[in-house]
């Protein structure tokens, strides 16, 4: 059944000029059924093209739930253990909410922009 | 028991069939009827997640691949302070969670970076209550959100 | 008839009372159903305005008052082509327009200013085929969008 | 039931500071639930307080079916008759197509802003 929407989530990489440095725009809505895909794609980063300084930029994220979150507690400690780590830049006000009911700002850096996050890497 | 009154007559009835992909659709669904019935912004944005959580379980660990819909209604609660959603799907067992996951215990759970065990401690923290039911074959999840947050 | 099985398994169904209070939920069921199949903003729009204009004719003419739902699902065909959006309902009596209004005949109306008479016009003009029928005591209209339009 | 939203459609009159002239703003979705609220209001404008130059300001309505375009039909003769007008001002494009596909642009003065509106008044 073609009932998809192409729209509803995405995610991407984006150049940013800064070597070893990778950056992962997410958009639209993070849940179960796009949980998946956002996986995936962090996996081939991650695992296959070992890559660890990641940020990945919020700011057009309009929704996430648990699903979502999972995805980035699956994959943090293999980032950390490759000596990199995974930064969260431009978070919208509605999903920083939902990290800091649950104790993410413990584990993950939490950044305002991204090029802030890129100077923390730099 | 739920006020079954409530999820009669008088309301919207969505039905999906168990599969993730239809949680959107159920997201829209609830948000376009707590907007209807007046909750403010923050407020719908917490029982879409509430609803969302709950009903991601229902589909991963109570119904998925299974033939039967899962239904959810909004509605204003008599004395008109709540807005009373109810999830309710067909399932061959009963299901409460034992204790309701703690702040401290969750926020334990992500210091260590362990994976999944949020959904539960989400439902039942976004929403004023959350009572579990079974009548027949049937499971009911309400969940009750304030107008006026205190 | 219009092809019963898109109606079933994996489609959302609202259902919703008859009153005229519950047009905007439904409106925003078959705009968040038709994004998520992939319609343009333009067709969305077109298309829940036509949803909207079948409902009131069905709640002013048919329902009202009656305790029985309308229900209503939006799939896209087999061949992804178009989103079938259908409203079904229980009625005593069976509907089908004598005849569809022309363009020229509204416009003559609207210019001597006679209120009324716009509603079947619309749904016809806004979407690319309305089919009636009816099996039992209940009424089905069925609108058909392309996702590509011409 | 406490089921209705107070924002869902709204009608209100606004000081233009041109005496003889009202200026009246909608907002929101008018349907059939929401179009005996706006009718009420029209007609007391109309009818209790023979006011005869309307201008409608469009610019925040959301929606209109046909039940919101039955109210402007329905009073329209009677406003002309007393040597007003009902002029329709700073429509939505989306709003406008409604109305030109039903040749509304023949019967109703359609303006693009409330100052043109008042202009052709003045
Ligand atoms: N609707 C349900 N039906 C059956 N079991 C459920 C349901 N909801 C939750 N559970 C059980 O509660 C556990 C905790 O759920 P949750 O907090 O969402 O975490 P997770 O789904 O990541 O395990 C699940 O693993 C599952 O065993
Ligand atoms: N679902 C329906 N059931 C019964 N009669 C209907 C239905 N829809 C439309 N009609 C009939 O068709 C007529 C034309 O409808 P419409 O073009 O919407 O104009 P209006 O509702 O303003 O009369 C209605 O007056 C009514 O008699």
């Amino acid at each position: 059944m073609a009932t998809e929407s192409p729209a509803r989530f995405s995610v991407r990489e984006v150049e940013t000029g800064e070597p070893g440095i990778t950056l992962i725009e997410l958009a639209g809505e993070l849940d179960a059924h796009t949980a998946p895909d956002f996986e995936h794609f962090l996996e081939r980063i991650v695992r296959e093209e070992k890559r660890s300084k990641l940020i990945l930029d919020f700011h057009n994220l309009e929704y996430i739930s648990s699903a979502g979150l999972g995805v980035l507690m699956g994959l943090i400690e293999e980032v950390r253990a490759h000596s990199g780590d995974m930064k969260l830049a431009a978070l919208p006000e509605k999903i920083f909410h939902v990290l800091d009911l649950l104790g993410f700002p413990v584990v993950f850096q939490i950044v305002p922009t991204v090029r802030e996050a890129i100077q923390q890497f730099s | 028991m739920p006020k079954s009154r409530n999820a009669s007559g008088h309301s919207a009835t969505l039905s999906v069939p168990p599969e993730f992909g239809m949680l959107i659709t159920l997201r829209e669904f609830v948000r376009s009827e707590s907007k209807r019935c007046g909750l403010s912004a923050a407020a719908i944005d917490q029982l879409s997640l509430a609803v969302d959580e709950a009903a991601t379980n229902i589909i991963e660990h109570a119904v998925r691949g299974m033939p039967h819909a899962i239904t959810c209604t909004c509605v204003i609660d008599d004395v008109g302070e709540a807005l009373i959603c109810t999830l309710d799907y067909e399932s061959p067992m009963a299901f409460t969670p034992e204790a309701t996951p703690k702040s401290d215990s969750i926020r334990a759970r992500v210091g260590a970076m362990q994976r999944g065990g949020l959904g539960v401690y989400l439902v039942h923290t976004l929403v004023d209550s959350v009572e579990y039911s079974r009548e027949g074959r049937r499971n009911r999840i309400v969940l009750t959100k304030r107008l006026n947050e205190p």
